[in-house]
């Protein structure tokens, strides 16, 4: 079943330095803080449509971030804020979005579900269950075909490896080669389902590496030195031409699956044990250990505190979207236009 | 009688059908142990156990998959597709696979199935999540197409689904689960192909599905107090399209505006109006005038959601320009 | 000035945008090799390379998800799905991705992308291997849509397909494939969104597309015998559509007939059908009639595909009815 | 790549008999005078639309065929005239159904490539690559739902292996423990491309066997006798309980992928190497060699001539179909009205 031991398929190059640490944290910190709010936002019936929080599942989200290059490309599912954040997209239009705002980052018109920012290659977050990992596979395509060095990063949950977009996309990334770096957050749970129970592996991803030609790798998704050093041998691999990985980092949601739902679903127990796990006062304790000073660690939870209070007042002041949008851009005039 | 939510209407038709009939199964992701994810199938598993009421992955290739070969071996499966727009997920199964075996093999395969779906907007969930897509299956041959209005005719047209002995895809409409109404006590058992005549007017003839029978019908109360009165046809079946009801309402008013949240292009409300404007044109007195939502997915945001939708006001600004 | 047939045509247009772009890649099932399944692609892999011509895996929904990819970071993707009933294993690439992104994203996302496929009937291939589905594509908000009756359209609408910023899905007529026409020298680029007038006559218009064209002109040139003359309308392009040719022909005859292969319902003849009885309903003269396959999927046996798809017998027993 | 040396994964439980070797060899034979005489139908332009052959591959088909109950279930692809005379179809209605006459199995219908006798467990042969993996998981689950011990049998290609729904058809049929044999019938081709060139690992079926679970399997798919134990132990697994199998039976086929393709697209000592591994002649001679007598073996070949040659009259003298067909059997009422 998906909580098996772990194993880790590629040994870290080297511990992270202190920098990396607090960059680590930091991501970790404004995730948390930026999905509590979503959160709170929600049960004020701020956020009108639906979302999906990412709250425990942080150190994914901060690992890749921070190992990714710039230009490097982000493709995510429904549950897409913490990816949104972490490349360096403002929290402002991110929290607007939610909210249905003029000024969210897809003006009203995506919602949580669809955040994308292209200017800072995070290329989408589709709704559709294993609908990207294709989409992932022609941007490495064109990287590849343009020689540029990028790498496509595509996350999605352990729900996802049993569409066959999954087995699609898989194939063709290692047929030609491409640097796409496949992620599967394996939350153990598809919506209230636990994965283990309609899955035909314990390990929804790392034991179907070998049917593409890939070794199994599946880390902890909780630690986020882990993750980043994992991402980071991923990220090399792909940009001099090694091809794709696949790589199952097991997590945990905190919350239900979407909105509202309580997850009552899940064993008492079993939540018990992953909140202990909790990544985030995990890895403070960790830095601390390692003599990261306090209140340097303070001074960053209070910038995040501040930014997503700052982004929250901003989102809230927005106006709502004009009523143009409806019919605007659908096509590249700007228009939506069926007839000539 | 008693009142009933329309979500709850899902789960006591389905009930009943799994009572009479041992072949009935249920299969779905969620379905089982969560109730559904719009609690549209609770307390079915607990009730009907883990061999009849069946939890899946998300493979909706393979749902669709195993309700068509469990059909053509003597099972009645009822399948969920969770939104209606994952039918792109698996349209091959339901467009080029269930819809075209019986024909193919000269009626030697059997498909009695149904294929229930939370289908339409309203609910701020954006483009990928919210779409009506009657007019995706209504366009294939070989499909039945059911969208009910009401909890009545949720059990109603669900059970005859059941029993039919084709394929039938039943749209729920997600902006109606929580909606309530009166159902009769026993058994209720529905007929495909039948539209439902709502109100009765004199002056023009509307035509709505699913959600937009409500929008329909407080526009004929608008309407009726500037003294135009409005028959209002709840279409109920797309296939088999009930075309006797509304061709003779259209006789009668000379004048036809449908209301249809599809997108402008190719929807039910284009099927109604070219075969009005070819089987009735001497009987109408003015242009036939289509409220759909624009040519554009839904946006996210509610008040554009709103704004794109058919409201009451879209279709009393039609008005006028169907009574010419 | 070269003839040329439909299936030379579409690898002349391909190579002429491969020649003046280095982002024009194209892939499919069988593409490079082999030169197409329907032999248009035949040379491009020997003249362009395998980098920008490539073979795929039988993984439709990859292929579509890799055009989409590859175009929103910078490429301009010709991908091909062989059989147009194959867009039914990726219609979740085509529908929920490919059309909807820029619009979800506020435009941030584009799209230059071409979806190729071989569309249509009369190869006696059967249900699964005939359909005509342009209407699917029509009906969903986002894609252009067009398809060319002849060789010198094939290369103007691809042409101007690789060229446009949005996805545009170009249905090739695989029974036209062998079909011959005259070809001008040199560059040729088209406009999507101009139907063409193929002849004039002020008593009826007929409107057609791809196959059906020729059914249409045959059509006409028998009425022309009888003393009625027909306008023959080429749609060549469903999304954009040109509403103002069709309804300037009808304002001026006042009849209309759409000869359409795709089954019965929800197809662009109700589309057309409907806009007509709308924008133009005080111009019509008669009752609009709409001759399409029945509503069945296409049989195999060579008699049968005949007598299912739209036949000039079958036009010319619609023309009265249209003159009222 | 697909060429690579074979394993079995299921050893024979014993060697066929000799009432079992002359069954196969007998279906071998017809399959083979039957295919061959679709081609000619086919030059004559007789058989109008297009069409698959087995010839090459009869001894995947035969020893299926012999194997299964009679009411255990077939599902095919396009390629399916083989799979549907061993479940003892006549061959009059199929040959009738290549020439669409009123007299074939669909009455002209379908063609060749949806030859279905549901009478005879042969529940469809299906043209779109993948779709009816799904369907057969559908029938076993049914089977295993009235605990009627039916097992469903789904033959499919090389190129099959690389779609969407063979990830979810396998996956489903094993979380479900189904009496479902999944085989692929590994010609080394999909259409034009070698199948080497587009898959991630060397054996497309049995390489993926353990992403679901399975052992890898693949067998000689030239052997009838292989084939043949493989099926059984198969079978009887599914039939009591033991879930799906996934089996890859490495063989060939002589002609073009459909029609009149003349299939230069693969290498001459490749073909020359395939030919001479001809299943019909070499299962002959190991049968004369296990001390068939030779006039048992001429009776047999000149029984499946004639039965090919009477096929072939009654197919040619049937009429065309009854035009009122176009409209017929869409819905169970025997009709095909929308309108009610
Ligand atoms: C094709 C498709 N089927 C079903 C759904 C509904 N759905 C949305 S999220 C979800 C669960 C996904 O689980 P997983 O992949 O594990 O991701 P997680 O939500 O746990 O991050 C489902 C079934 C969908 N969006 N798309
Ligand atoms: C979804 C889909 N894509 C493409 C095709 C076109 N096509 C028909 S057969 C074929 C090759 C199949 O190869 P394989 O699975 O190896 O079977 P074989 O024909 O070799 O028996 C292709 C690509 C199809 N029928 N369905
Ligand atoms: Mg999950
Ligand atoms: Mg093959």
């Amino acid at each position: 079943m998906a909580t098996s031991p772990l194993t880790t398929g590629t040994e870290p190059a080297a511990r992270s330095g202190p920098e990396t640490g607090l960059a680590l944290y930091r991501w970790m910190v404004v995730i948390r803080q930026f999905e509590k709010r979503a959160y709170d936002l929600f049960l004020q019936n701020l956020v009108k449509g639906t979302s999906h929080l990412s709250l425990g599942q942080e150190a994914v989200a901060a690992g890749f971030g921070v190992a990714m290059r710039p230009d490097d490309w982000t493709f995510a599912t429904y549950r897409g804020h913490a990816h949104t954040i972490v490349r360096g997209v403002p929290l402002t239009p991110i929290m607007a979005e939610l909210l249905g705002r003029d000024n969210g980052l897809l003006r009203g018109k995506g919602g949580s579900m669809h955040l994308t920012s292209v200017a800072h290659g995070m290329m989408g977050s589709y709704a559709i269950v294993g609908a990207h990992l294709p989409v992932a596979v022609g941007a490495a395509w064109s990287a590849a075909y343009r020689k540029s060095g990028q790498v496509a990063v595509c996350f999605f949950g352990d729900g996802a490896t049993n569409i066959g977009a999954f087995h699609e996309a898989l194939n063709l990334a290692v047929v030609w080669n491409l640097p796409v770096v496949f992620v599967c957050e394996n939350n153990l749970y598809m919506e209230y389902t636990p994965i283990g129970a309609v899955t035909a592996v314990p390990r929804p991803a790392a034991d179907r590496a070998p049917a593409y030609g890939l070794p199994p790798v599946a880390i902890d998704g909780n630690d986020p030195e882990v993750v980043h050093q994992t991402a980071l041998a991923a990220l090399e691999r792909a940009r001099s031409g090694g091809g794709p990985s696949l790589i199952e980092a097991v997590t945990y949601r905190h919350g239900g699956h979407s909105r509202a739902d309580p997850a009552t679903y899940r064993p008492k127990e079993e939540v018990a044990d992953w909140l202990a796990r909790d990544p985030v006062p995990a890895y403070r304790a960790r830095l601390v250990g390692a003599g990261v000073p306090e209140d340097e660690l303070q001074r960053v939870e209070a910038e995040a505190k501040e930014a997503v209070d700052r982004a929250t007042e901003e989102a809230k002041a927005g106006p709502p979207p004009d009523p143009g949008l409806v019919t605007a851009d659908l096509w590249a005039d700007g228009g939506s236009s069926w007839r000539s | 009688m008693a009142e009933l939510t329309y979500r709850e209407a899902v789960a006591r038709a389905i009930a009943q059908e799994m009572e009479r009939d041992p072949s009935v199964v249920l299969l779905g992701e969620d379905v089982a142990g969560a109730g559904g994810a719009f609690k549209a199938t609770g307390g079915l598993l607990e009730r009907f156990g883990p061999e009849r009421v069946r939890d899946t992955p998300i493979s909706e290739q393979a749902i669709l998959g195993a309700a068509m070969g469990a059909a053509m071996t003597g099972l009645r499966p009822i399948a969920e597709v969770m939104f209606s727009d994952f039918f792109a997920v698996c349209w091959d199964m339901v467009a080029n696979q269930i819809a075209k075996s019986r024909y193919m093999t000269a009626g030697q395969v059997q498909l009695p199935l149904v294929v229930r779906s939370g289908n339409g907007g309203g609910s701020r969930f954006g483009a990928q999540h919210s779409q009506s897509v009657e007019n995706w299956a209504m366009a294939v041959p070989g499909l039945k197409v059911v969208a009910p209005s009401c909890p009545s005719d949720v059990i109603g047209l669900l059970a005859a689904a059941v029993r039919d002995p084709d394929p039938v895809l039943v749209f729920e409409h997600k902006s109606l689960y929580p909606t309530k109404g009166e159902v009769p006590d026993g058994e209720l058992v529905g007929h495909l192909g039948q539209a439902a005549l709502r109100r009765q007017g004199g002056d023009l003839t509307l035509v709505a599905l699913a959600a937009m029978v409500p929008v329909a019908l407080e526009a004929a109360e608008r309407l009726a107090a500037e003294g135009v009165q409005a028959t209002v046809i709840d279409l109920r079946s797309l296939v088999p399209l009930d075309v006797s009801t509304v061709l003779s309402s259209v006789s009668a008013t000379g004048h036809l505006v449908t209301v249809e949240e599809n997108p402008r292009l190719c929807g039910w409300g284009a099927e109604l109006a070219s075969i009005v404007a070819e089987e009735c044109f001497y009987d109408l007195d003015g242009p036939i005038v289509r409220v759909t939502t624009p040519h554009v997915p839904l946006p996210a945001a509610d008040s554009l959601e709103d704004l794109a939708r058919p409201s009451v006001a879209r279709v009393l600004e039609a008005v006028p320009r169907a009574l010419g």
